[in-house]
């Protein structure tokens, strides 16, 4: 490579992907095969380029210049003859050549991708495709286990729900007693139990015991009233209740 | 250009196009003499009775696949719906309490059932009412169909966990146990 | 079903969709005793030299317009950008080396990836991250999508040439920069 074929190259520095790039330059300019390039020429010609640019004062990244360390080094092995330091620039000198193969046919690769008419570019598929599916949303998606993580939620929520506000222990009294009776009575078809005049949602058992002897409590009195009529099949049966109001006589 | 050469256009220009293509956007690309309508004339008479027909649509033409083959290929995806979560909640409910009153599956949610849900359930086949409570009112009764065994994959409802099995500690039971379990079901509901 | 009847179906099924299509997606809408392959292969045939030709491509077939109708085509469809000569580069190695790391990659480049490119390739949708590769620092892996097949034509990663192939001819198959092309290569990188 002669001088000016040099300065020109340090023109055109910056329009090289880097060191390597500039070396796969170099090689490719032997005009070899590139398993034959001599490395050593390689490294000269490298070595004065960036000797170029030092000259006219360009500023090089820093890889540029790590590389010429190291092709000063491979250098001065490769100038050794037989001996080890030659024998471990050779390895070196192996590498190199091995990665600008590499390099190579990366490019040549590229170029090929390239030259390969391109979908949106050269080659147009269909501008409006037609969807033919369709949607199926009836079925539904259920499993036990969604079913159970829901049930325990709605009977945790009950629990938070309780916490935030506290109900009491109602004892129901008599006269709550007296007043489902006299709304519900109405309603009445037949001889009914007792029980069935308990207001809805008693929780423990010890509230379901005074809200039913309230309920008796009032029953009787009602009874005595005459508004009902009262009655047990057996001691300790349930006991019936019924409005007073139509309906045939009975034991009272 | 050839006439078949002009034909090729138009049949690319067709195919790679988003919207229908007009006589105008074609003869843009055809020598002047030629004429755009009658160059897609012929590129619709030699897709006639094809598998992809040319057609005419919004000032333009454009294929479409023939009328007779699209049912062919008609592919219909199952996108399974999820319950909504209150309705979850409510038919687990009454697979547990069945037969269950409506009030009553208030009274375990801790607050009021629209009638919404009630009605999807019931348009899922997945309850069904049960006679009515013979109590003042005479509510009406709700519990599980053999559809809902079916959709959840059960043989029949004692396949389900029991509720001791659940419910490991009586929820309602002791005031000591309220509070605490009250504060871990607030951390995982959130 | 007749030959021709099978051949409307092959045509409107790959005329519609968007994506390359199977044989064996072609082949469940055929009577059990029809080659799919043989009725894509005769579609094939029918329309070679057309305006809209048949090619393979990502795994499947898909309709394209004939590649030499693009420079009449490009005047009314809008185009992107080609990728850079950098990016192509990059995505050679990516379609070669995958699943690869960035620093492999910056390594056969002998110079620093940038983001620009990495961001091209993505938007692109022709790489996509495969992983990670267990060593320290766990570096994310890179590999080519099926889009990279689709655009590029390609019917799997196997039609690659080899890399014994490309080293062959390495000046000729290379842009060449004595030639004057390389700087009209390196001005588009810019």
């Amino acid at each position: 490579m002669s001088a000016s074929e040099a300065d020109s190259l340090v023109l055109r520095l910056d329009g090289f992907e880097g060191p390597l790039d500039l070396l796969l330059d170099l090689a490719r300019a032997q005009k070899v095969d590139l398993a034959k390039i001599s490395i050593l020429a390689l490294v000269e010609q490298y070595l004065a380029v960036i000797e170029g640019a030092r000259r006219i004062r360009l500023e090089l990244a820093a890889d540029w210049l790590v590389m010429a360390a190291w092709l000063a080094w491979l250098k001065s092995r490769l100038l050794v003859p037989d001996s080890p330091e030659a024998e471990e620039g050779e390895l070196a000198a192996d590498v190199l050549a091995a990665r600008l193969r590499d390099l190579s046919a990366i490019r040549a690769a590229a170029v090929w991708l390239g030259a390969r008419p391109q979908l949106g570019q050269d080659v147009f598929a269909r501008g409006a495709p037609e969807d033919h599916t369709e949607i199926d949303r009836s079925r539904l998606a259920l499993d036990v286990g969604s079913l159970m993580r829901a049930y325990l939620q709605a009977m945790r929520r009950q629990v938070r729900t309780r916490r935030y506000q506290p109900r009491q222990l109602t004892l129901w009294t008599v006269k709550d007693a007296l007043q489902r009776l006299g709304v519900l009575l109405g309603s009445l078809p037949d001889w009914t139990s007792l029980e069935r005049f308990l207001p809805d949602g008693i929780g423990s058992p010890t509230e379901r015991r005074a809200a039913l002897a309230s309920t008796l409590l009032a029953g009787l009195e009602m009874a005595r009233g005459g508004a009902i009529r009262l009655r047990q099949e057996e001691a300790f049966g349930p006991i019936l209740v019924r409005s007073a109001a139509g309906g045939v006589e009975e034991g009272a | 250009m050839t006439e078949e050469e002009a034909l090729r256009l138009a049949e690319a220009l067709v195919f790679a196009s988003a919207a229908p293509v007009g006589a105008r956007a074609l003869s843009q690309l055809l020598p002047q003499n030629m004429d755009a309508d009658a160059v897609l004339a012929a590129l619709r008479e030699r897709y006639a009775g094809r598998g992809v027909e040319l057609v005419e649509a919004g000032g333009g033409v454009q294929f479409r696949t023939a009328a007779d083959l699209a049912p062919l290929l008609r592919k219909v995806i199952e996108v399974p719906r999820r319950l909504p979560r209150v309705a979850m909640e409510t038919l687990a409910i009454i697979a547990y309490h069945q037969p269950v009153t409506r009030p009553e599956i208030e009274e375990i949610r801790g607050t009021g059932l629209s009638q919404q849900t009630l009605d999807a359930l019931l348009e899922a086949n997945l309850i069904a009412p049960k006679g009515r409570r013979e109590t003042p009112g005479r509510p009406t009764l709700w519990g599980t169909t053999p559809e809902f065994l079916t959709q959840f994959g059960l043989k029949d409802l004692r396949e389900l966990p029991r509720r001791e099995d659940l419910l490991l500690e009586p929820i309602a039971a002791s005031p000591s146990r309220e509070a605490g379990e009250g504060s871990e079901a607030l951390a995982t509901d959130h």
